[in-house]
């Protein structure tokens, strides 16, 4: 498998290291339901076969965290994004909604 | 008069009539409208499940619906070890109760699986690794479970073809469980099919399940590819698909799906008796009966259901063969293969109800679901049949990830790659 | 007070390599840092470096040379100043003059260790550990790339000259990474020879 | 086509050698032994192509029955000429015959056998054959079931594997390396050939692949015309078109295994295996990892065997290998042929044949209508040709006599020969197509798999995609480098030469039915047709079934002579058509490949990179012991002489700090220097602490948790600037904790202005420890800087310089309890700096310690470390449960309070001194009530750490147990049967040294 690093390039996958869905983001710990938040957040999966949105980190590259979009029955890759955009991102999409 | 009893006379009589009389090793079973209990998954651990049903439990009417040929999954691709090793008092009793069931196996479902008791051997290579395996062989052996602790002279009397001299680092012992070793993996899943077809299982093969039906919010049955099968009780036991099919029913599980690959060579004589296993090396090997090494090391590492794994894995896994072992340089591998594991967040499995009444739940067993198959079979029986957990499986709840009783033998958290 | 201290190579196994075709040679004489931009400081490093040196930072892995320095693309926004140590010269010293508001300064002149590997049959020898594509092409002058070698983790730049890299790793895998490189250029030698 | 006129020449000393046929070096002549006896051959041999010239055909014993096995095929799909090549430390099993290049003095035996390959004892196995059936072992040993260790297996065992792997270690050594290119062409035949030739008119950069020493494939085999020339003429010519462009690459003696993702493809080169030794420094085989964008795969086809009975006798061999050992190595491999086939590659290889000088007593043609071209053969060649008929059996044992035909009328017709030539059609080896998940595909007409769907980025060529003739095979193979080169638009076009059609019509033929004798499915594994009816009756049809009960395609060839027979068997015994039944995946390496390659330079010391500390060369100096601490090499302690063992000299290390001072190397700690306008912020949800009142100038101790409230990792915090901060973490933990900080950095807060720099190797940092350490360092410290305890008090931290100028950090810390320091220079310093320490702490008696002492004096002040930081303790297990914050969020905090985590019931850490103090403890021993049955359910801790403590003058510990702290005072049993102990302890706080901290402030 072959991951291409918005900085590097295209990169063998013993570069890098695998650190699971992310599709999931830290919960607020002042919630009134932070604790069932944080069991969601830290232990549940729903791991279908397909597409799913992953945090990968370039660990013997540059240090960059990822968020990989991939075919976990195929192994094709569709997408990889800076983990750090997708993150400003997502903080920006949720203080517009709110 | 057909044979069905296997023994060395069924055989000599077979011999001399061209082996004609031999019935199927299993009915082909058409499925009927409706069972007590209905498996989903013809592995090892749901034929176990069924067969202990029906000789445990008394129930047989019951089903094991399988999507393509029985023994398919991963009791049928890994390295075959079987052992009781473990560290944590919620795994240890569960482990030894399949071990024991191990050694009782092969005269209790009439068929020769080759539980060879050879031992595993993991070797240490510094103090504190020393320390650890002591801690774990006391573990052990307060359950009751063989343990010893062996020093560099042991070892070396033991398997003396390691590399002792010129390793990176230095194997200064190991610890050994004579009891533990190897079963031939797809006769595992062939032997309790016998058994529990003769104790009246239907197995069904090329049925795959597509749905549940629930009424009342229980369930009910299952939509399958050749129809609906009504069911009283219906337990799930599809590891490697657990996240798909518990998706069917609407739950979400810890878990995530990792590849594993293993390896075999070429076959040679035989110069490895047991397991050995090189925790610093990420390997470890023994040598089948047909006189091929069979071999492993880390998950690849991350999520996938392609039942195949990448190259630097396989790299990875060689040095550390060669490491360990550097006579093997000109054994060739054969095949290598990738398997998908049913990776939990903490490493241990799961045997519990689910929040569904009527669904039952055995998954999440990582790379350590293969030695786990009779017990597995007895507490999943149990549980669905006595709608509580055994004794030996109660800390394999659903909720302790909820409730902070993870039970992480590597200690490397929520993490199910680095377990 | 004269300072008493003689620095030591990390490189005992390394006996400098020079024939036709290769060459391999550990350069001891470098003062490097590395600085990262703070947040919104990007353009801003950007344009002090260009001022101070007249070169442009790269944003991706390359290198860019000027006046007796080169600058190595290290990280996200983050480089790796290299520099002849010379008559004292620090390079820490130097950036958090200039730098001091708008990065952070590391002093990484004793952490990385360099190797110089040079010869029309470098790309050979190097493809035997580096999994990147080094075909002049992919990897030409000035091509700068983190990745790893043999197992080590390396920061590596190609310089003008077309066949003429640097590595650049830490300190503690000197011994490691030269016994792997002569090894290897043993092996590639005389098979060309 | 008429017999030629005379008989070529033969080779006197080679019965079975034309002199001038084939592409050896007939000039040149080695020897090489065969079980002993001496042989001779020429370079461009195989073993078995040279053991065909002298008239050996009977070349190893089957796995099972033991039966004699001659040589099959011409390639890498030989199931049964498989020797051990070469001797000592270099033997090779179960190398094939038929891919193994000779070399002068190659030593080869035949095994599986004893006493010898003519005389072999187990071949009473055969005898046997009728109980020893597919699923025999299954049904039986099971009684008694003490036996099977004991009897059954070990003799099971004896009669394992095939040949003896080397007792010594791999002798030679093995190279990896990496290769990119636009494309990856698999296979020198005509295809791949003009693959190539397309490709590289695009000037993009092109690797070509063949398994063989020599270029060609099966024009060579075949010993085709092509543009009106011998094959090897336009092989040459396209050779050194191909090497005259910069870009291509031309790789002989290498194989491509593995397909993998991403269009990474394995290879292996065998470098130096058709040479005795490799030169000095030389590997012996290369593992290429090849990326390519694009890749054709022109690998050509298997020839199958046909199933009758006793197929498997000496002088049975595959139509396509006669004519390969004629064409390529210029060896008849028998004079007296039958040749027996379902398909018109009979037509050419009785050409062949006769022009070879050999003679063809008859063609069994399977098909009742013979083709024009079988017919036309036959009658210019003056052959019986028996159409409609079929061979029952091979007669003879050791070596082939003769046929057994039964005619299309159903007459039995005897014919003697020595070689029964087979044709059962031809295999695609689309093995590389599926290895990434592309299913096969079955072809009706030509009665074979074709690939299905294709990686990504696959091209086919050739005979791999039923392209049976050679003009199709050179179209097809200049299409597909034209098409791979041009992004999927055929662009290049290069003239395709010209070559003769020829007929590939075949009719289905699997099996002989109504055979006699033994009729071999899987020859290797000895599998035959009535296993599979076996395998049948007992409910083993689906396809994996049916090859996990047999074993059939389970061999050293993955069953590539085998699997189609097998399964057409079990198709038409079933009533399913052959897809129905299915396939089995391939699986990689499509051929074997040493272990040796694929870990290459890593072995040895070589396995993983050492890691050297600063101070290492001067440790060695000093007589250090030196300890593997992951990558590290630590120095573990400094023995001086007289010192009788490690015990001794730690006592001395631990004595000398406590009373004096000493030096230790603490480099290896991670380093990571934050900086940012939000560090502050940043480490205050990094760590579990209160950071936020840490002043500019001060260090702190720290813990970093796990977001499920585990602890992960302790250091110090040193804050040198108001956004500055320079952290340390344990040694084990550093990439991992540097992995943690920059994923927060990162994900979870990318708002913060934080940068996080490992400057782990940048320091050199030594450990000065004792109540003489102010008094040392005072030495080192260039004077201007104040070092008093009021100018640099306990956790002080500082920017100073030492030795005259010498850039440098300060802090003073302590993890001995003593009054103590770390001083940091640059790395390159590092080896100076101890030296300069190492003289200036004479006068003061010092001392250099290692991991030991170190060890011993933590645990002397309950500490915790690597045995207590082991991914399952929690904050208030290791009693650092004060040190949690309630006011701020930080990692693992809001599950860190979950019920099990912070259980009461958990074991919490504390000490233990044994209560007979001469008794050693040990760490890994469970702690037990005293009087306590030892079961699992009186299990109440363990300990973790343990250590001599001069300072008491007995043992002492660290561990975890129920209610620690609460017990104090208690004695508990330590039980640790699996090293024969059992000790009473008494629960005592865990500091054993200076419980005041008094000393540590001076």
């Amino acid at each position: 498998m072959r991951i291409a690093c918005p900085y590097c390039g295209e990169r063998s996958l013993d570069e890098f290291i695998y650190s699971g869905d992310a599709t999931v983001r830290r919960p607020d710990a002042s919630a009134p339901t932070a604790s069932e938040d944080y069991v969601k957040y830290v232990y549940e999966r729903t791991n279908p076969p397909g597409m799913h949105r992953e945090l990968w980190y370039h660990a013997a590259g540059c240090h960059a965290w990822l968020v990989v979009s991939r075919d976990i029955s195929t192994h094709a890759i569709s997408s990889v994004e800076l983990a750090k955009d997708v993150a400003l991102a997502n903080n920006q999409a949720m203080k517009e909604s709110a | 008069m057909a044979s069905d009893h296997y023994s060395i006379f069924s055989v000599l009589r077979e011999a001399l009539r061209g082996h004609t009389g031999w019935k199927p090793a299993w009915r082909n079973a058409t499925p009927q409208p409706d069972y007590d209990v209905v498996i989903i998954g013809g592995g090892g651990h749901g034929l176990a499940t069924a067969f202990y049903l029906a000789k445990m439990y008394g129930i047989t009417r019951v089903a094991v619906l399988e999507k393509g040929w029985i023994g398919g999954g991963n009791v049928g691709r890994n390295t075959t070890i079987v052992r009781s090793n473990y560290l944590l008092p919620g795994n240890i009793p569960f482990y030894e109760l399949s071990m024991k069931l191990w050694e009782q196996l092969e005269q209790e479902i009439n068929y020769n699986a080759m539980v060879s008791q050879r031992g595993v051997l993991n070797l240490y290579h510094s103090d504190a690794q020393r320390d650890a395996f002591a801690r774990r062989g006391n573990a052990m052996r307060l359950h009751g479970v063989d343990a010893e602790l062996l020093d560099q002279q042991a070892v070396r009397k033991m398997v003396p073809f390691l590399d002792f001299e010129n390793g990176r680092f230095p194997i200064h012992g190991g610890l050994l469980q004579r009891r533990a070793g190897t079963v031939r993996h797809d006769a595992v899943a062939w032997g309790y099919a016998r058994a529990a077809d003769r104790l009246g299982v239907d197995i069904i093969q090329n049925c795959e399940v597509k749905g549940f039906r629930f009424e009342g919010g229980k369930a009910v049955g299952v939509e399958t590819s050749r129809g609906f099968i009504g069911a009283k009780k219906i337990g799930m036991s599809v590891a490697g698909s657990s996240s798909r099919v518990a998706a069917m029913a609407g739950l979400k599980l810890p878990i995530e799906s990792h590849v594993l690959q293993a390896f075999v060579t070429e076959a040679i004589k035989p110069f490895i008796d047991g397991v050995v296993t090189f925790g610093a090396g990420h390997f470890y090997i023994s040598q089948s009966d047909k006189g091929g090494l069979v071999f492993g090391g880390d998950l690849d590492g991350y999520n996938s259901y392609a039942q195949r794994g990448n190259l630097p894995v396989v790299e990875d896994v060689c040095e550390g063969g060669m490491a360990l072992m550097p006579r093997i340089g000109r054994v060739r591998v054969l095949r290598n293969w990738g398997g998908i594991m049913d990776m939990s967040m903490d490493g241990s499995p799961i045997i519990d109800h689910t929040p569904i009444p009527g669904l039952y739940l055995n998954a999440g067993w990582c790379y350590g679901g293969f030695k786990a198959t009779p017990a597995a079979g007895v507490c999943f029986a149990h549980l669905i049949a006595r709608d509580a957990p055994h004794e030996t499986a109660k800390a394999y709840r659903l909720d302790r990830f909820a409730t902070g009783h993870a039970i992480d033998e590597k200690g490397m958290g929520p993490q199910p790659n680095l377990h | 007070m004269a300072n008493m201290l003689k620095p030591t190579s990390a490189f005992s196994h390394l006996d400098p390599l020079s024939t036709p075709s290769l060459s391999v040679a550990p350069r001891e004489d470098l003062t490097m840092a590395s600085f990262a931009a703070g947040k919104d400081q990007v353009q801003a490093v950007m344009a002090t470096i260009k001022s101070a040196y007249g070169v442009d930072l790269p944003r991706r892995p390359a290198r860019v040379s000027g006046k007796g320095i080169a600058f190595v693309w290290a990280g996200p926004d983050q480089w790796l100043a290299v520099a002849e140590r010379g008559a004292n010269r620090d390079m820490e010293r130097e950036l958090k003059s200039l730098l001091s508001a708008m990065a952070s300064v590391v002093d990484q002149s004793d952490g990385r260790v360099v190797v110089r590997v040079s010869g029309p049959l470098s790309r050979q020898v190097l493809a035997k550990g580096i999994p990147i594509d080094l075909h002049p092409r992919a990897f030409g002058a000035n091509a700068a790339a983190i990745t790893h070698a043999s197992h080590i983790g390396v920061i590596m730049w190609q310089l003008e000259d077309a066949s003429t890299f640097e590595l650049a790793m830490f300190r503690s895998y000197a011994d490691s990474f030269a016994h792997w490189l002569i090894e290897t250029a043993e092996a590639t030698l005389p098979a060309t020879a | 086509m008429a017999r030629t006129k005379e008989a070529p020449r033969r080779d006197p000393l080679q019965p079975q050698r034309l002199v001038d046929r084939g592409i050896v070096d007939h000039r040149r002549t080695i020897e090489f032994t065969f079980d002993g006896v001496t042989y001779k051959g020429h370079p461009g041999d195989t073993v078995a192509s040279a053991l065909l010239a002298n008239g050996v055909m009977l070349a190893g014993r089957s796995f099972k029955y033991h039966r004699p096995r001659g040589i099959l095929s011409a390639g890498s799909e030989e199931p049964s000429a498989l020797l051990e090549l070469r001797d000592g430390a270099r033997r090779e099993p179960n190398t094939k015959a038929t891919t193994a290049e000779l070399f002068d003095g190659l030593v080869a035996k035949s095994q599986n056998r004893w006493p010898s390959l003519d005389f072999d004892v187990m071949s009473i196995n055969s005898l046997l054959s009728k109980v020893f059936v597919a699923g025999f072992y299954y049904k039986t040993f099971m009684w008694p079931a003490a036996l099977w260790e004991k009897l059954y297996e070990p003799a099971i065992r004896r009669a394992a594997g095939l040949g003896r792997a080397s007792d010594a270690a791999d002798p030679d050594v093995y190279e990896k390396t990496t290769a990119h290119t636009d494309v990856l062409i698999i296979g020198g035949g005509p295809a791949g050939l003009m693959a190539a030739l397309a490709a590289a008119q695009s000037g993009k950069r092109v690797i070509l692949v063949d398994e063989q020493a020599a270029l060609g494939g099966r024009a060579i085999d075949d010993g085709s015309i092509i543009d009106g020339r011998p094959a090897r003429e336009w092989v040459r010519s396209v050779e050194a078109e191909l090497a005259s462009r910069p870009d291509v690459t031309i790789l002989r003696r290498t194989t491509v295994f593995g397909t993998y993702d991403g269009g990474t493809y394995g290879a292996l080169e065998r470098v130096n295996d058709h040479v005795a030794v490799p030169q000095k420094h030389q590997p012996r085989q290369r593992l290429w990892r090849i990326v390519a964008k694009r890749a054709v795969l022109a690998t050509g086809a298997t020839e199958r065997p046909i199933v009758f009975g006793d197929n498997d006798r000496p002088g049975v061999m595959l139509a396509g290998a006669v004519r390969t050992y004629i064409n390529r190595f210029g060896v008849v491999p028998g004079d007296r042929v039958v040749v027996f086939a379902n398909n018109d590659y009979a037509v050419s290889t009785v050409t062949d044949l006769i022009n070879a000088g050999a003679n063809v007593v008859a063609i069994v043609d399977s098909r009742p209508k013979p083709s024009e071209a079988i017919s036309r053969i036959a009658s210019s060649a003056g052959t019986k040709l028996l159409s409609g008929a079929v061979v029952t059996r091979a007669l003879g044992k050791k070596r082939v006599t003769g046929a057994l035909i039964r005619t299309q009328s159903g007459a039995e017709v005897r014919l003697f020969c020595d070689l029964i030539a087979v044709s059962g059609g031809w295999n695609p080896n689309i093995q590389l197509s599926t290895h990434v998940g592309g299913k096969p595909l079955w072809n009706d007409d030509l009665l074979c798999f074709l690939p299905g769907s294709l990686p990504p980025g696959m091209l086919l060529a050739g005979a791999v995609a039923g392209n049976f003739s050679l003009p199709k095979a050179l179209g097809s193979g200049a299409d597909a480098g034209a098409t791979a080169v041009a992004n999927g638009t055929k662009s290049v076009s290069i003239p395709v030469p010209k070559a003769a059609e020829d007929s590939v019509r075949i009719a289905p033929l699997w099996r002989v039915e109504d055979h006699s004798g033994k009729a071999f499915v899987d020859f290797q594994n000895d599998v035959t047709d009535t296993d599979v009816e076996l395998a049948e009756r007992e409910g083993f049809r689906a396809v994996e079934h049916l090859k996990r009960y047999t074993t059939l395609g389970m061999a050293t060839d993955q069953g590539r002579t085998a699997n189609v027979n097998a399964l057409a068997i079990m198709a038409d015994i079933t009533g399913r058509t052959i897809p129905q039944t299915g396939m089995t995946l391939a699986r990689p390496p499509y051929v074997p490949v040493a272990v040796g390659a694929l870990a290459g330079h890593h072995r040895g010391k070589s396995f993983k990179p050492t890691r050297l500390p600063p101070s290492y060369k001067w440790a060695k100096e000093q007589g250090a012991v030196c300890v593997e601490t992951g990558l590290w090499l630590r120095p573990s302690y400094f023995p001086r002489p007289g010192e009788k063992d490690w015990l001794d000299t730690v006592k001395r290390e631990v004595n000398t700090v406590r009373n004096a001072v000493g030096i230790c190397d603490v480099s290896t700690l991670g380093k990571v220097d934050v900086q940012g306008k939000d560090a502050a912020a940043f480490l205050e949800r990094v760590y579990m602490n209160n950071l936020k009142s840490l002043a500019i100038g001060k260090a702190r101790y720290g813990g970093m948790l796990r977001e499920d409230g585990i602890l992960f990792d302790d250091g110090t915090v040193a804050r040198f600037a108001e956004n500055q901060y320079f952290i340390t973490t344990t040694t084990a933990n550093a990439v991992r904790a540097l992995q943690h900080m920059e994923y927060c950095a990162q994900w979870l807060w990318p708002e913060l202005d934080v940068q996080i720099i490992s400057a782990t190797e940048q320091w050199a940092q030594y450990a000065v420890a004792g109540p003489k350490s102010r008094e040392l360092l005072r030495k080192i410290v260039d004077p201007e800087f104040d070092i008093s305890d009021a100018g640099f008090p306990y956790l002080q931290v500082g920017e100073i310089t030492v030795c005259g100028g010498v850039k440098a950090r300060l802090f003073r810390l302590s993890f001995s309890g003593e009054r103590a320091y770390e001083i940091g220079v640059p790395a390159r310093y590092g080896d100076a700096l101890m030296r300069q320490l190492w003289e200036a702490g004479r006068e003061f008696g010092a001392c250099a310690y290692g991991t030991e002492a170190l060890g011993v004096m933590r645990i002397e002040k309950g500490h915790i470390s690597g045995p207590e930081l082991n991914g399952t303790t929690t904050p208030r297990d290791v009693g650092l449960g004060g040190m949690v914050s309630k006011t701020k969020d930080f990692v693992g905090r809001t599950l860190g309070t979950r019920p099990g985590i912070v259980d009461p019931e958990r074991p919490q850490l504390i000490g233990f001194r044994p209560v007979d103090r001469s008794v050693r403890l040990r760490s890994g021993a469970h702690f037990l009530a005293k009087g306590a049955n030892p079961t699992a359910a009186n299990d109440e801790g363990y300990m973790t750490s343990v250590a001599y403590s001069p300072s008491n003058g007995h043992w002492i510990g660290l561990g975890f147990l129920k209610h620690g702290p609460e017990r104090v005072g208690e004695i508990v049993r330590a039980y640790d049967p699996v090293r024969g102990g059992d000790t009473l302890v008494e629960v005592v706080k865990p500091v054993f040294v200076d419980p005041e901290g008094a000393r540590v402030r001076g």
